[in-house]
């Protein structure tokens, strides 16, 4: 064990030492300029065209600022009860350790270099952003440092939290489809690799300035619509969460035993507290507190209250009788669904994307899987692969000029080169995501070892990975 | 002495417990237990992954009485815990070689 | 099952249809004019006079998007948890379902013809709004749409949407009375008629420009004072709930068997939950983040600070101990009373109002109860129709004009008059609540049933509605 | 019982009534002036120099509403599961009790009291503030009744409320030392008195214009940084806890049988709910949506960040498995290092104290209580006392006055006499807090008794100071 | 009549419970237990505070039998709740006197 | 081989389960129970209605043994589990007819 643990924060360590060598070597020519315009998930729509340096602004600053606690709130006690729920209760604590180690590792590996890959000007031909941004290095407490396009009127320093957030939640959704079976070390250099490796140069890809699949970056050939991340969050995690789901194999006695979840309430409360923090995720994706705001938190509530009515309603004919896990998948589905396009869309389109949603992650989680047979424990590739793809494709559909801004507009309004686009964009996030995350659970399987053992993944992982219980109510 | 264990419907505990203290049994001991016999579970959906959950939620209820009284207490639980339907329960009826009163340490019927 | 699900169905599509059908066939005329002056729960405190079409402002868009959250986290986590913590263990799912039901229908329900019924120009004689905006026809996402009265600095959509999060809400609330009782369909049909044809009305009458009892109508013969819905929200809906307890019976085994809380954590949990969220419903009725918004803020928590300690003294001297439920309750007492003054009322009025609501509803619980039998589960009337009702008259006398604005003074001011304007005002909604949920009541019974079958009752809802179990912590 | 809970009540109402008596007397001079300057949590690093009475900025309204929510929310559900998941289950609603009655108690003391002794100027020789605003006497819903130190652009009132918070949450902390053994009637008395004697008065020297501790008190001879509360909240807390734990005396079995924590769910949703809270307690100091709250919040959540990684790291090393409880440990202390360094230093030295506070903390909860074997139950001494103590000083040290404001810099900029200043801030807080703390007991002890009787502890406080079980989840 | 009370593995019930009902064994009932025999338990660490846990989670599995099942049924739950580790469980056989099925008053081998 | 139950209180488990060690005895099992006998339960207020909780959480403490620890196994349980208030509980004894250990199929006193 002791041995593991060291190996894996050498590699760790060794892989930081690196990045930050080279990126130290480049400081001296690191005084961040002005770059050329980017644009990110925030204030695609609003991007002021005018150069000049803009002021702080209180009140977007306090939505950013409230946005931003919202989507950490997402990831726990949001996702973390979500998830926590579903599994068995010897496994409930592994679930959420998980979540809160994802909170202190992210963070601190997004400070150190996560932000600059993602929000640097592109380096290695436009794979990933550079290293100028190290360690913070010249992100300021005011607006104004950051490309044109991502010109905000709140601090720099703030949209790079509330992007950190993003870089938090993502590996986290993925934990669905290891869920209970995955050893504690393998998951922390799993997910170190997986956010920087991955997640930082598809958000490049999408969000920075120079982009390849940036909208807003005159230069991309296939500029992409993505307000809040249904690729870069969503679709990558639930393809890397179906292979993961594959690579590590089937839970013990998956498919003979019953792993009914083992607390509802829990699922439920999760669900909800994701719905609440949803609107800091797509409401805050604007990056003030605007019409594009307003209209994302209308698109994503909509989203949400038709995917519950689907899910619960395709069950309740189905089967004759709605359940409460399915009215909570429907509402993540839609919400899943709804997140690229919130702010490029009408209430009502956002209530379509919710039926859909429902549809689609209705049957990817019960027909797909069944047919398939793969052990996907908590649907991460059900929910959040196929309705992240959904959403990215229905995007360019419904992408409403009227709200998304010029040249936004979607199939319906005759742009069909915009779902082209999508296609693009998405299709190479996968392809970058199905392959990296191959590799990289090669790798950390080589180095560690993957799964738990046998008597671990019995014993349940809050005691063999942690030495706990989470529910000692009988005393 | 005799033990009866028997396992009944959850929501005849009260009446059954009335019943009993009537007749003047003064102690009992109850537990949660999951059983099926005739009634069998029902199928539970999570996701489209259907269970079926064979055991059903039922109460253990363990009276310690002295011979004499068997026959009443055992009829007394049959009448109250009854309503016809399959899931009813079941009576076990067994001999304890010793009782002891572990706060005076007593022994046989005095320690009921 | 199934039969009665397709009844169910085709019942509320038909009844929406020909509504819609009313409304699409008046479209041609609708082009949403600026109307007549109105005002709602919003801006009540705050409406600007001058007709000057305003710009968004940040940060009162940015508080009213905050607020919008917070109310819908009172439906679920904080209502789901409070109620759900009171019924036994196997009907836990049965109230979360609940909730998360609502938070979809009646979202929906509110965009297609809810908003429209509430705050469009009166027809029928001002008995409900009209049907003109319809599918959110022509609510902008900038200012200005709106009436004068309701003239504020965000969005109209945003009004929209936080008005919505009221729609979810009220009908939940009675769901308290109900509980472990009603089966799920009859629940869906309720609530979508009760939404519509109670709700609907009584808002527009009390906070629609051209409402009846709107207090800003200068039209209005009786206007009332209902800062965030004491009338609106919490009387009819806990009038409502009385009905529903009587008329559906009592629960089996009701005064027989012990039916104690199950979980008491989570009715605390849920409690404070809604004291959090309760700054969104009150101090976010100003509609802007500004003085009537503060003052909200403040006397609500006092009220809810009072509350608690009123009813949890209650308890200690009349029994020797305080309980947490006792505190809960006395909470969300406080909280309730105070809805209707919370923008109108010093701090001090806030402290009094809480402690007459610990007293008040401490005695509607226990001994108007016990004394008349009915079995209203979890005291929806005894907290939400005795408090909302105590809220409603006692605005009028200890409205600070001052605080409120010219003329809003009560009769601690001397305008005894305003009194009379609340009772009245309280008197037709609570008349309108009876008539109408009686033959809801009756139409919803003969159409798919009231209550659970006696088997499904014992067996619980969770398993013979939903066909899940809340807690399995035995695996 | 009833006798002592009268006593209980007598004293403290006389205790009131004296005070007001005292005050009332004075009203007449009570009118507010405009005071000489003084400086709060709020504004340290953003007050105006301008005399001019500002207007109110509804960005910065908007944010110090939702702090003011975050930091209720943090006392309950926060705090109140992160305590109640670590008692027995038998205790779990006595812990949850404190923290509602908290919320009731302390927001009316404060109003009634305490604000004015906090925040009025000095009497009695600069020990605490004076009369003059005594239930809340001249208190404005407008900006600018404030001294000039702390004039903000948000309403006096929203000041008043959100410093409120700090009033409830910081006994609130205390109550994890005396836990699953002190009488409630003693817990009443007990809180509601050091709050007043205790809290009041340091809060004034640090927070008050002509506060002698405070910075920005020109006449002050060693100003001290105190941003959040690092020496007034925790330090002062987290010393008298532990004075209460060893006064109070060990639980009964304590050292021979197990007391493992009862459900480790709660405590981590507790943790996650004080990590997102926290935003408002730190990022809210600022007083305002600028560029201090930002810092402020990014400094926070990286502390949060490596102190979650520095303790689960530490027993992944010691004893070869991380655990959750080491993990939201890690999380809390590193909040509560940052604290007072929030709005004052760059990220880079927020991930320093986060992992500081982690080994100090660590060290304090394992090797110093089992060394000295004191029944600190919840640890409040190890993680608040200590993780305050050494926020309190390594302020002294990473204040940068780039962040902070000129003249604000530490240690590391060349600047010891910070340091300090900040060691005679903290221990003279830190002798006032344990000699009050012992006669406070002592009187407590002799009013009513301070602990529950040995039965009552036996059979838990839940059954024996409330009459109610936390879980029933057997029927 | 006999009572089997076999001290099981969780994972194992579900196996148990499906060859239990193939040899016709048509009720049982299950509890849930903690114990401890030459498997001990682990250490549980929560702050630096040490605790042995002992006892170790386990499921009671209760089968009432007509004498003939007896070895059957002993013999299916032996060989498929064993995985040769230590803590597989045990087995406790004991006499009743007296089993009634309480929906229909049924008393002996027609009850059980 | 004799089956002991005893129900006694929940902090006294600990103190037992380690003086049951002390003397040799090698395996335990427990379960969770609730009970009542001259010990009766509390009043429980829920918004005024008030309910009598008759039935006290206990632990269940079961030990089988060869006939020769027999007495030695009930004085250890006695002596420690006794506080002398009301609601110390009881002690149940009865004979096994067969012990299996599973993960061997060992019978009788070596399967203990
Ligand atoms: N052979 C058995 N051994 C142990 N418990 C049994 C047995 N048969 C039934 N039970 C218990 O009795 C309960 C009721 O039995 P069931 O056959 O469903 O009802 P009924 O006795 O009314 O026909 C079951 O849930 C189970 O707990
Ligand atoms: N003497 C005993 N009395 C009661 N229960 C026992 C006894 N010995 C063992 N048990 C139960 O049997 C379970 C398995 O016993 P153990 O000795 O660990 O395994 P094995 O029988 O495979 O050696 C224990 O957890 C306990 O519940
Ligand atoms: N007749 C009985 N049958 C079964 N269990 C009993 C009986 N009498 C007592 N008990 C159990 O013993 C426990 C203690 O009994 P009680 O009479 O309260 O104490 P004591 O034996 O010290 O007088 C009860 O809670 C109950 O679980």
């Amino acid at each position: 064990m002791k041995t593991q643990v060291i190996a894996c924060w050498i590699v760790t360590s060794m892989l930081l030492l690196v990045i930050s060598g080279v990126s130290f070597s480049q400081e001296p020519a690191a005084v961040p300029p002005v770059e050329a315009p980017m644009v990110g998930p925030v204030a695609q729509s609003a991007a002021p065209a005018a150069a000049a340096i803009p002021e702080i602004n209180s009140g977007d600053t306090a939505w950013m600022l409230v946005s931003s606690a919202l989507v950490l709130m997402m990831t726990a006690p949001g996702l973390a009860l979500f998830y926590g729920g579903l599994v068995r209760k010897k496994n409930i604590l592994g679930v959420m350790m998980q979540c809160i180690i994802l909170m202190g590792l992210m963070s601190t590996l997004w400070v150190i270099v996560g932000y600059s890959l993602t929000f640097d000007s592109s380096i290695a031909g436009g794979f990933v952003g550079g290293f100028n941004k190290v360690m913070l290095n010249g992100v300021r407490v005011s607006p104004g440092g950051l490309t044109e396009i991502h010109r905000l009127t709140i601090p720099d320093l703030l949209f790079m939290v509330y992007q950190m957030m993003f870089f938090v939640i993502t590996p986290g959704l993925i934990c669905g489809a290891f869920a209970e079976r995955m050893k504690f070390s393998a998951m922390v250099l799993f997910c170190s690799l997986w956010g920087l490796l991955i997640y930082c140069p598809v958000a490049h890809w999408v969000w920075a300035g120079d982009g390849m699949f940036n909208h807003a970056n005159a230069a991309a050939k296939f500029g992409a619509l993505d307000f809040a991340g249904g690729t870069v969050v969503h679709l990558i995690s639930g393809i890397s969460a179906l292979l993961c789901a594959i690579m590590l194999g089937k839970r013990l006695g998956f498919g003979q035993e019953p792993m009914p979840p083992h607390n509802l309430t829990y699922t439920f409360i999760g669900a909800t507290m994701l719905w609440v923090g949803w609107f800091g995720f797509n409401a805050g994706s604007a990056g003030a507190a605007n019409a594009a705001a307003v209209s994302a938190f209308v698109a994503t509530h909509m989203a949400a209250a038709t995917g519950t009515l689907t899910w619960a309603g395709i069950e309740w004919f189905k089967r004759g009788k709605p359940s409460i896990l399915g009215a909570c998948s429907g509402c993540v589905a839609g919400l899943v669904c709804v997140t690229p396009a919130a702010g490029y869309v009408t209430p009502s389109s956002g209530m379509i994307l919710g039926v859909v949603a429902g549809i689609v992650c209705y049957f990817a989680c019960t027909t797909i899987k069944s047919k398939f047979g793969y052990d996907d424990s908590l649907d991460a590739f059900g929910v959040h692969g196929v309705g992240g793809l959904a959403g990215a494709l229905l995007t360019g559909v419904f992408s409403s000029a009227e709200i998304a801004g010029e040249g936004k507009g979607g199939v319906i309004e005759g742009n069909s080169q915009q779902l082209i686009n999508q296609v693009v964009a998405a299709g190479t996030s996968l392809v970058l995501a199905v392959v990296g995350t191959f590799i990289i659970l090669k790798v950390v399987d080589a180095l560690v070892g993957l799964r738990a053992s046998q008597e671990d993944e019995i014993q349940g992982l809050d005691l063999s990975q942690h030495g706990e219980e989470g529910y000692i109510i009988s005393y | 002495m005799k033990k009866i264990e028997a396992i009944i419907r959850h929501y005849k505990l009260e009446e059954v417990k009335n019943a009993l203290t009537e007749i003047g049994i003064q102690g009992m001991t109850v537990s949660e237990v999951r059983g099926f016999g005739r009634q069998r579970g029902h199928k539970e959906t999570y996701r489209g992954a259907e269970y079926t959950v064979d055991f059903l939620p039922k109460v253990k209820l363990e009276v310690i009485v002295d011979d004499g009284d068997l026959q009443k207490a055992i009829d007394t639980i049959t009448s109250h815990a009854r309503t016809g339907q399959i899931g009813d329960g079941k009576i076990f009826v067994s001999t304890l070689d010793e009782v002891i009163r572990i706060r005076t340490g007593e022994q046989g019927g005095g320690a009921v």
